[in-house]
């Protein structure tokens, strides 16, 4: 049985696309030290550090796809990319249609999301409802070792844009670099089993789009994705304990969303609660929602997301994100409407 | 080396035919909403396209007829697409502003300064994949203005892409007059992005086609992207049916509903009275304008260059009755495929 | 009586705003020629035309309005603002929050929308519901000269960053621009009731986040905003044809949501429809149908929305924005249900 | 007119001082996250800073504590917004990349390049309402290739707008050195943008104040905007705990894990074994860099000005202490804030 650290496993699956395929190329800023193992395996041309010009690098992307390469383009925390997002949502999203189906741009963005470490609201954002909402881009979000690897794989080999989202909370190295930063007198609540965990013998693509059951239930269904899985099984675990059973699936796509294994789990349970570090309005949980309605399922409803702007302040911070109290009390009111 | 005179000339010539075929279909409602000519540009569209060889790759702005035309693209497939029918260029599904051929590495963008970042992908893509193939990223003076067209010739130089950055200046972005709102000069600012940097007289093919085969040298060696600056005249304004040019054109007509709030805004309270005069001379001042771009036939890249042919007029009209007759069939075959259409 | 048309409204508006307040002015591209009276009227210094360079004079904007002015900042169409949009989602949205609530950056971004003229998919979104989606924002849409003149009065007043949102449909200069251009051989589908209509004697605010219900019925709701208001007012005359009997709620506002009203009028028809010009997916109608389950409504859903990058050719187009006949066909499906 | 010296050196020393108690708290764990410091910044900051008035803007980047102290902001409302207290200056809800102080007209942001539009919409603002007040954006080297940094240069020399655009150049965004990714340089970059451009030693504060009343002088006249370009080091690297200063200080403790993995991607295939010598050789160079940046102890900018002191040793000791206690005073607050956190 093999073990991998999350960023570990993304190395690792990264590691084989670059080596099966030459087309394969990564840039973005440091990646000379972010990628430094890649870096040095595979030299500057194909991991190479740019200036601080989002706007450049990732439209450069987009067409660099265009013209046969399939370029892994990072954007170091997902709040930056607003500088830039011109080429995702006019550009690579588009290019399909536009093209009248004719030409696509098969490019990963890679970025790191989410919080939980203390460093305010323009860096802990995850801002992936807002990159799904235009029709052509697909958005994916790993909560553990073996998705992120068999993801990026998936992301690599798709013929269109693909956001690869990282939760800095699952990857020791932000940690390492943000948030401890040399320290140890600092906690964090990292989901042990998101941040390491069991890795298949070789990497396999795993479909997008297929969203996963953690745990049945019949009293309600959870549906979470990165980080806040994990909090939705301890709180799953939290809520058995006064009998309340309640499903968990992890979508690990945001879009294309997998409506089927959704709507199967909420039929049952009639009752959907929502757990995502996104904001709440006019994003994921609304989709949800909506998908839910679409199906005729009428289930009863609640979610636990982000509100506002994200606190700087540690404490406010982990009142601000998902947390497992929150979501048990949610569940709680839930079952008992 | 010496531009072959003819061919540059049959180019040229050839865009602005389709270009007025383009607006004979605009005018009669076959093509929808917004559409720009490269009609004043087509000297430096030409004496840039004359360089360009299978894989290189065109970033188009929203001026894209005459580069693609240049490039050789089926003229009906474009003018299919100009009209919205499934068998134009891309299916009808972009339209004039959004343009896309794969198999020549061709594409357009409506969002100003996008051709700079793309123009780099591409380039990069060729530093991967076709050594010694190159990228053309074509835009306005206005663009310049685009923070990700200013990062993008950093890139390119940052990296030695081999990217061509070419800045068609009309001096004119829509309704404001680029000297308004750019500060400090062209080239020095692409020099300052670590470009190498040259201005020429767009509306002389010669010129464009000489500076454009020194910048295509230098990328397909490796040296790095060149900027080349080339001035010129839109004739038609900003585009088809430009507000200002009808109001320039038939000042009667479409002044008239214009005049009296104009007047009634100026005159009754709101700032200082040397304030509304000035305003109401930069009104004038952009009408005048736009005036002057009607004024400047003798600035016809094409004129320019039909004087220098050297051929007989009988071989000029045989030249030019062929590609009259190419974007003829073109029309034709459009307008059948309209009718077609359920 | 006094009649306007959509654009005369909000100039008018703006007349009076400019006048009665020196802290008001206007920035953008092309401004000089766009608002030509305004301009001649009040000078260059409060009517200024900018380079294209939306991520300047945006940011620009936010802390103009920090440091006192009331800036109308204009976007020419809001595709354009992706980029430029690090200014609203990481700056002027987030400010409130971040410096405690000690300041603010009362702004206008006005910008024009929508499509149904042919000028593709680059330049027809709606992308309200991807602007409403970070908190601190306001977005408001209306949908005809005396909203748009009092919406853009209370846009002005409001302390905090507010995106007014002109539909090209019914604003009759971008029509003239980009659409008939001279020509008047081509026809649009303009909503008359939206292009002119009555006008207050002098001009009041409209209170942001107040919806309007247009019309009474007691089988279905139809949840609407901009030109589709008026596509949901024609739909609902034919179905009432057939015996069904739609309501019609005009949001105005995106966010923040007049939830009351909406449910109000959902828990009546226990049916809604969304019929909302943006992207389906992530956006404004996802939304409407998590505010319906959370209030505990298990209403019968449906959404007629744009599904994928609009078209260019204007047969495809005409299909892919909401439409008399796809609303028609999606309420009385509904109804059956 | 010269500078004052010792109020200079105060600022400078004050900025510094508090600098150490914040990093003794962010050792402590009671700060959280990043924290970039100002340190190596403090004679740019100074000389700029002088030269400000009430009504004057300041739009910071990530290193926004030393103009927040030179401002004369308070030391405790800083560093309870730091450790994220209720008491702090913006009630704990920014934090240390996120500072805003409205009577000051001081804004930060974390986002790289946007102290430009920031600084232009302040200069907007004073051109309206605060006539010959002016607006300063400090930013880095690494920020010069932000395009929205870029379009703010020109929008502001294009309306004339009061900025004193502040390029503090340490060479390096993060890792990454900017000669390797900044082509061309930055003086002409911001000429072709139409600034007024000079380029000082940032750690010699004389200089610095010299070229900055210039710049102060000239938007308060209306002359438009002045790009300063001011060299320095930043000894504590990119930000406190920087991963490539661990590295160089400790490096048996922090490359050991590092090492192996490293060794084992150069040398199992890959590229040509030439560019993966090439990859080695710029990691290694990254890292000597880092190492060059805890040398400069000679280019102390707070060591420099020190030297240069004019008064005795028992008056500079005076001085000294009187900001010592000033800082521990704001400590103690800040502590005693803490415990009483709920
Ligand atoms: C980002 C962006 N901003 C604004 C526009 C609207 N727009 C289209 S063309 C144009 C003027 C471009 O001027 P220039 O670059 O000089 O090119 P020209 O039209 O003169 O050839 C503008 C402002 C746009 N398409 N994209
Ligand atoms: C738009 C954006 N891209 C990337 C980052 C991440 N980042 C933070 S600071 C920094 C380096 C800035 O370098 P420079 O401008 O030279 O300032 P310095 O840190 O050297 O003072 C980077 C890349 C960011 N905050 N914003
Ligand atoms: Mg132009
Ligand atoms: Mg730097």
């Amino acid at each position: 049985m093999k073990t991998m650290t999350f960023a570990g496993a993304i190395e690792d699956a990264l590691m084989k696309a670059m080596s099966d395929d030459p087309r394969v190329v990564i840039f973005g800023e440091d990646v000379q030290a972010l990628r430094m193992n890649l870096y040095a395996k595979f030299g500057e041309m194909r991991v190479r550090p740019t200036p601080i010009s989002e706007s450049a690098f990732l439209g450069a992307a987009v067409t660099a796809a265009m013209a046969g390469l399939r370029p892994v383009v990072e954007i170091m925390m997902i709040d930056f990319v607003a500088v830039a997002i011109d080429a995702l949502v006019n550009q690579a999203a588009k290019l399909e249609v536009f093209s009248g189906g004719r030409w696509k741009a098969p490019m990963v963005v890679r970025a790191s999301c989410g919080g939980g470490y203390g460093d305010g609201g323009q860096h802990e954002q995850t801002l992936w409802g807002w990159l799904a909402q235009v029709p052509g881009m697909k958005v994916v979000v790993p909560s553990n070792p073996a998705d992120a690897g068999g993801l990026m794989l998936s992301a690599i080999e798709d013929e269109g844009p693909v956001l690869f989202m990282e939760h800095k909370l699952l990857a020791d190295y932000w940690i390492d670099a943000l948030a401890n930063a040399g320290r140890i007198n600092l906690e964090y609540d990292i989901p042990e089993a998101g941040a390491r965990g069991e890795v298949p013998k070789t990497w396999e693509p795993i479909p997008i789009g297929e969203a996963k059951m953690l745990r049945d239930g019949d009293d309600l269904t959870m549906v979470s994705l990165g980080v806040s899985v994990h909090r939705c099984l301890q709180a799953a675990e939290e809520l058995a304990k006064s009998g309340v059973h309640a499903g968990v699936i992890d979508l690990r796509t945001v879009t294309p969303l997998d409506t089927d294994a959704i709507c199967r789990a909420v039929e049952k349970t009639d009752r959907l609660l929502v757990v995502d570090e996104d904001y709440k309005h006019f994003s994921l949980s609304g989709e949800l929602a909506a998908i839910v309605l679409e199906a005729g399922l009428g289930a009863k409803f609640a979610r636990v997301c982000v509100e506002d702007t994200i606190p700087f302040d540690r404490r406010r911070e982990a009142q601000a994100l998902p947390n497992v109290p929150r979501i048990v009390e949610a569940a709680t009111k839930l079952v008992s409407r | 080396m010496q531009p072959n005179a003819e061919g540059l000339y049959r180019q040229m010539y050839k865009s602005r035919r389709f270009e007025e075929a383009v607006t004979q279909l605009w005018n009669d409602g076959h093509i929808s909403a917004e559409m720009h000519l490269s009609k004043g540009e087509e000297a430096i569209v030409a004496g840039v396209l004359d360089h360009v060889m299978d894989g290189d790759a065109l970033a188009l702005d929203h001026r894209a007829s005459a580069p693609m035309v240049m490039r050789g693209i089926d003229l009906a497939l474009l003018l299919k697409e100009f009209m919205g029918l499934e068998g134009g260029l891309c299916r009808g599904m972009g339209g004039h502003i959004h343009l896309f051929s794969p198999e020549h590495l061709a594409a357009s963008s409506g969002i100003v300064g996008a051709t700079g970042p793309a123009a780099c992908g591409f380039a990069i893509a060729a530093q991967h994949l076709r050594p010694d193939k190159v990228a053309v990223a074509f835009f306005g003076e206005g663009a310049m203005n685009q923070g990700m067209l200013m990062e993008s010739i950093n890139l390119a130089a940052a990296w030695s892409l081999p990217v061509i950055f070419v800045c068609k200046d009309n001096g004119t972005a829509v309704t404001t007059s680029s000297a308004d709102v750019t500060a400090g000069d062209l080239l020095t600012r692409a020099r300052g992005l670590g470009a190498h940097a040259v201005s020429v007289d767009g509306t002389d093919v010669d010129e464009v086609w000489s500076a454009a085969r020194d910048a295509f040298v230098r990328a397909r060696e490796g040296k790095g992207p060149m900027f080349l600056h080339a001035t010129c005249v839109h004739p038609e304004g900003h585009f088809l049916g430009d507000p200002l040019l009808r109001m320039v054109r038939n000042p009667v007509r479409e002044l008239r509903s214009k005049v009296g709030p104009l007047i009634k805004a100026a005159t009754t309270g709101g700032s200082s009275l040397s304030e509304r005069a000035v305003s109401l001379g930069s009104i004038a001042g952009m009408l005048g304008r736009a005036r002057e771009t009607q004024k400047h036939t003798r600035d016809d890249p094409i004129e320019r260059q039909r004087q220098r042919l050297e051929i007989s007029d009988a071989q000029r009209d045989e030249l030019e009755r062929a590609v009259d007759d190419e974007v003829q069939t073109a029309v034709a075959a459009a307008l059948r495929g309209l009718e077609a259409q359920p």
